[in-house]
């Protein structure tokens, strides 16, 4: 894994820091007193049979989910300072996948750019949307398309946005082979690059190297017999 | 940052310009339903135009803030921005898009409703050379930014609730009240020759009042509604 | 008899394809066109110049020439229309319907220009420019059902959704008018009686200008109509073959 | 299948029993916007009690239907439902469940605004014995019906169209004009001592018109907006 | 494969037929002339890559989607006929689950089962979520469940409606690997008993048995440089 190193430098000092992290969903502690790290050009993979709270914790790492205690720190800053920059620096794709139905790929992609100050010409779209093949779909209206084409229109994202933590909520679903095979390699090469990738995935990825396996388990269970009791 | 969100709101308010058109035409509709339901002669009209023309504003204005947040709440993209940007500027950028291409075009149009309404002849029937619509479109031009103010933060509170776009209307109403008592008081007066000035005073302080507090609250409705 | 059925069974079906009716209507429209500048022409002339002034109302009658022909047209527009919706949902006919939302913002037009041109009639003749006067408030609420229509095929993405969604609508709508018109008149006479009597027998004089004017309006709407469903037919069937060979040509 | 249909919209709506009250609160709000806007002189509410009661009715029907059917719509319940089962007998439970949580509520609270807005006094301001409520709850329960029928035509036709939940009123807003000067203008006869049962036999004849028709209108509706 | 075929005999004359379809999307053929037949006892994998047309082609099967020209019959009836009895015999899963998130999971799937005219019992309904680990959620509201246990409840209808075909798309997704393997479990359990299985996936499942592969390939790309020229 000898990286080239090539971008700023600023990447490599980056890493998400989750320490004693309690979340509770509806008045249950749902993940208690985690203590997670992850560093510069290292690809996570959480995992945990469905409901052990994968999702909650990439909502909690992305700010949008309140945890009860513990912090999650981004280059040493809490995530909510604004020295960290973490709005910035972030890109997370959940299970919505944020785009209007009414305006057509292309203007979809553009805006997010704009919206992280970048300005990405149109060429570098079309080589993103060509390595998906959906070059011919740029023009059209999001809601016209399918499930998996939606879904790489929402992985365009990750090229052209030049984010420093990807976040990804079961990036892989949906995908035909071929564009697994792409999301993995971006994946790794953003890694080497010095990003910090976490993602979800109930399938097993052949070809993505990853560096840290996280596993959550269930506490319902617990819960529910002493809530029995 | 927010010229770039309020262009992404007009932006899609463009691609469904019939959308934009909609609160337009229910205004008008509404407003000619009231000769039907009440009665078409003239002298009457003249004197429930002002609360025909305010309520049915008002509404336009509540009903329309659904295409404003509801869809992008749904589809996610409220979190995206409110991840990528701060919750005062999205309130903001949606608040100010919301008046452009809703409150502005009520208050352009509304001449057309003061015509039905005969709101520019005198007690006997004679027309007006100076009407009462130019007052009219200021006081509504006063009074609706308001409207889609406090109506931001009903919406924004209502987002994570439920479905029910009347939500928004049920919460939201009480507080259009003063707005409405001085905003039909202002037209009202004018048509009995009276001063108005005071209204109009009014209805600035709220838009004051408004513009200063209100952002920062639905700011952290949209917040607290993503979670 | 049944030759006969047979070929009008044909000619329906050519006018259902958009390729013949693209190549047939480039032909016809020069035609029309000529036919309809003549009679507008004329009529326009006899109506403003060669015809009487009225007694009562002036010069201001004159206003009828556009105005009633608007009228009869922004109604026959609306019918129409539902005409081609109910073939267009029996026979699955694409053509039709595309003529249903060719006719849809014409119609609307005419609706407009009645209003118009009656609010600019009402102002010298009863001093006002707006009565809720049974036939007035028909027209407004006709336009309103044109903006529904307009509106609700304008806000699917999906042509072929917002075709079969907006010839329902039509339809209804189409039932609706007669009830609309009906209520709306019974309406009005129970809450005012107006001083103004708009009925008068019209002079032949007058009567034939305006039925010049009315036969022009009629071509001009059928003109519009397919000017407006040629650019329709452009924009659906871009992709295929027989129109870019068309239009390279 | 019809039973167990119906029996899941009331479920459906006793779930969100809350929303089930919004249109009531909305029918009460807006009417009681009318003495700020206007005036709150009773004779002169008096006068405009049938209209104003009425476009109430009208908008509250109007904007409830959103809860019945954009929901099923957007999670893909409508689809299964119409697999299941017929677009005729799902647009008549919905139409059915709609009237009995939103339509008849209406009725049933409607006494209360003629109160607040004085329709059970004569000119001179005398409290009659045999006030105007009873005919004008009956012109509602004849009326609203109808109200949803139509209504529902508009609101399956816009599903597919756009989020936008005033759609449905452009749409279905001119449609409601017979009803709603039928409707009022029973009130207004009662109001003047005048017979109402001219109009009172419209208002039944555009119920069923609307019954024996709109079922197979709004299944249709239905299918394409799911296809 | 030698099947027990302890369900009524109906089951095994059921077969769809699918003849000279044409499915068009935004004016443009999507399928072109498309015979298959799903006969009784097999399972059927649609597959192709993203945006080749495998849930227009289900819709279209499940009668949501209209064709252009083409029939598809039910045990020799269009599926459109009375007789054909399509309606009750068909469960279509989509991606959207058409679960109401006001009621509880266990309400849910009563009521599917209730329009299929089959009363079951509180206790197959838990046998079920036992099953899929999801008995401690029966009387949570299923707007508070993870995606995965919404899918979960979804599939759980396949075992209590009593339906002759099952048309799913994409029903592999979002499940942890246990489940996943409940799901191919009870797949090949309804093949055996005669029932028709369709399904769509872009990961290959371990140890489901699949008697058809359908590969669909996608128009877009020669109607593309068609449109070009
Ligand atoms: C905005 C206002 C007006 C509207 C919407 C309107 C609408 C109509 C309509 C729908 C017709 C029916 C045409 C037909 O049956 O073929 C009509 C006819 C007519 N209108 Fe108007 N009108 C308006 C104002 C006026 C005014 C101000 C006058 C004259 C004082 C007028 C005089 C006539 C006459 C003479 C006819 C022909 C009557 C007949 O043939 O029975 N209209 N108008
Ligand atoms: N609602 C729609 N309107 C117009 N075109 C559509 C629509 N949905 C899909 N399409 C187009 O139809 C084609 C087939 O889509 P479909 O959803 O059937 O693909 P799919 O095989 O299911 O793909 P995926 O694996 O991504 O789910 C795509 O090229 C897509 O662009
Ligand atoms: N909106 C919500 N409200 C209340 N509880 C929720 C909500 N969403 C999820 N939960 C509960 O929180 C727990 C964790 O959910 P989460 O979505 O984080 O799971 P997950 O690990 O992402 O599962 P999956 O693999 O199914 O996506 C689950 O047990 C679920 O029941
Ligand atoms: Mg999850
Ligand atoms: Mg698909």
């Amino acid at each position: 894994m000898s990286s080239k190193q090539s971008e700023p430098s600023s990447y490599s000092s980056s890493c998400l820091e989750v320490k004693g992290l309690t979340i509770s969903r509806n008045e249950q502690v749902l993940l208690e007193n985690i203590d997670l790290s992850f560093t510069s050009g290292s690809i996570t993979h959480l995992f945990g049979e469905n409901g052990a709270g994968k999702t909650s914790l990439m909502r909690a790492l992305a700010g949008l989910l309140n945890h009860d205690s513990g912090q999650i720190c981004w280059r040493g800053f809490k995530t909510s300072h604004p020295e960290a920059n973490f709005s910035q620096d972030l890109l997370f794709l959940a299970h919505n996948l944020a785009m209007k139905s009414e305006l057509t790929i292309a203007e979809n992609l553009q805006f997010y750019t704009d919206l992280r100050g970048k300005s990405v010409s149109r060429s570098e779209i079309q080589t993103v949307a060509s390595e998906l093949r959906i070059e011919s779909l740029l023009e059209r209206h999001f809601a016209e398309l399918s499930a998996g084409q939606q879904h790489k229109v929402s992985l365009s994202r990750l090229v052209l946005e030049s984010a420093k933590l990807w976040v990804l909520d079961e990036p892989f679903v949906n995908l035909d082979a071929r564009t697994r095979d792409w999301l993995s390699d971006k994946m790794m090469n953003f890694a080497k690059k010095g990003g910090v990738v976490i993602f979800t995935s109930h399938q097993a990825i052949d070809g993505l190297k990853i560096h840290q396996k996280v596993s959550l388990t269930h506490k319902d269970r617990n819960e529910q017999s002493e809530a029995a009791a | 940052m927010f010229i770039t969100l309020l262009k992404r709101e007009l932006m899609l308010a463009r691609r469904n310009w019939v959308a934009v058109l909609i609160p337009l035409f229910f205004f008008i509709m509404v407003v000619s339903l009231f000769p039907f339901a009440v009665s078409p002669e003239a002298e009457f009209l003249r004197q429930i135009a002002p609360g025909v023309i305010w309520v049915s504003a008002l509404l336009a204005t509540l009903l329309s803030l659904d295409f404003f947040y509801r869809g992008d709440y749904q589809d996610g993209s409220l979190e995206q921005l409110l991840i990528m940007s701060s919750p005062t500027q999205v309130a903001l950028s949606k608040v100010v898009a919301h008046w452009l291409v809703t409150g502005l075009p009520l208050v352009l149009v509304s001449p057309l409703l003061a015509g039905l309404m005969h709101l520019n002849y005198s007690p006997d029937g004679i027309l007006l050379e100076r009407g009462h619509t130019p007052i009219m479109m200021f006081s509504l031009l006063l009074g609706t930014p308001s409207l889609c103010l406090l109506g931001a933060i009903g919406m924004s509170l209502s987002l994570g609730a439920s479905r029910n776009g009347m939500l928004v209307a049920v919460m939201i109403l009480p507080l259009y009240v003063p707005i409405l008592i001085f905003g039909s008081a202002v037209i009202t007066a004018s048509l009995g020759n009276s001063g108005y000035n005071a209204q109009l005073a009014i209805l600035a302080a709220i838009l004051l009042f408004a513009l200063t507090l209100t952002p920062f609250a639905i700011g952290r409705a949209l917040k607290v509604a993503v979670s | 008899m049944a030759n006969s059925s047979m070929s009008s069974w044909r000619w329906f079906h050519q006018l259902g394809s958009p390729k013949w009716f693209y190549q047939k209507s480039a032909k016809w429209l020069p035609w029309l066109w000529a036919i309809t500048t003549m009679l507008l022409a004329f009529g326009l002339y006899y109506s403003l110049y060669a015809s009487p002034v009225d007694y009562q109302q002036g010069n201001s009658v004159r206003i009828m020439y556009i105005h009633v022909p608007a009228a009869a047209l922004s109604m026959v527009g609306y019918l129409s229309m539902a005409v081609c919706a109910v073939i267009g949902l029996v026979w699955k006919m694409k053509m039709s319907f595309m003529a249903m939302r060719a006719i849809a913002p014409i119609g609307a037009l005419f609706t407009l220009i009645t209003l118009f041109t009656g609010s600019l009639w009402g102002l010298p003749t009863w001093g006002t420019w707006w009565e809720w006067d049974a036939r007035m408030t028909s027209e407004l609420v006709l336009l309103f059902l044109y903006l529904g229509f307009i509106a609700l095929h304008s806000s699917f993405s999906d042509r072929n959704k917002a075709d079969r969604s907006a010839a329902i609508l039509a339809i209804v709508g189409a039932i609706n008018v007669p009830i609309i018109y009906g209520s709306v008149k019974w309406w009005n006479t129970l809450h005012q009686a107006y001083s103004v009597t708009k009925k008068g027998a019209i002079a032949p004089e007058m009567q034939t200008p305006l039925f010049i004017m009315i036969g022009a309006f009629y071509l001009l709407f059928a003109i519009m109509v397919i000017v407006r469903l040629r650019l329709e037919i452009i924009n659906r069937e871009a992709k295929s073959k027989w129109l870019q060979a068309e239009i390279t040509l």
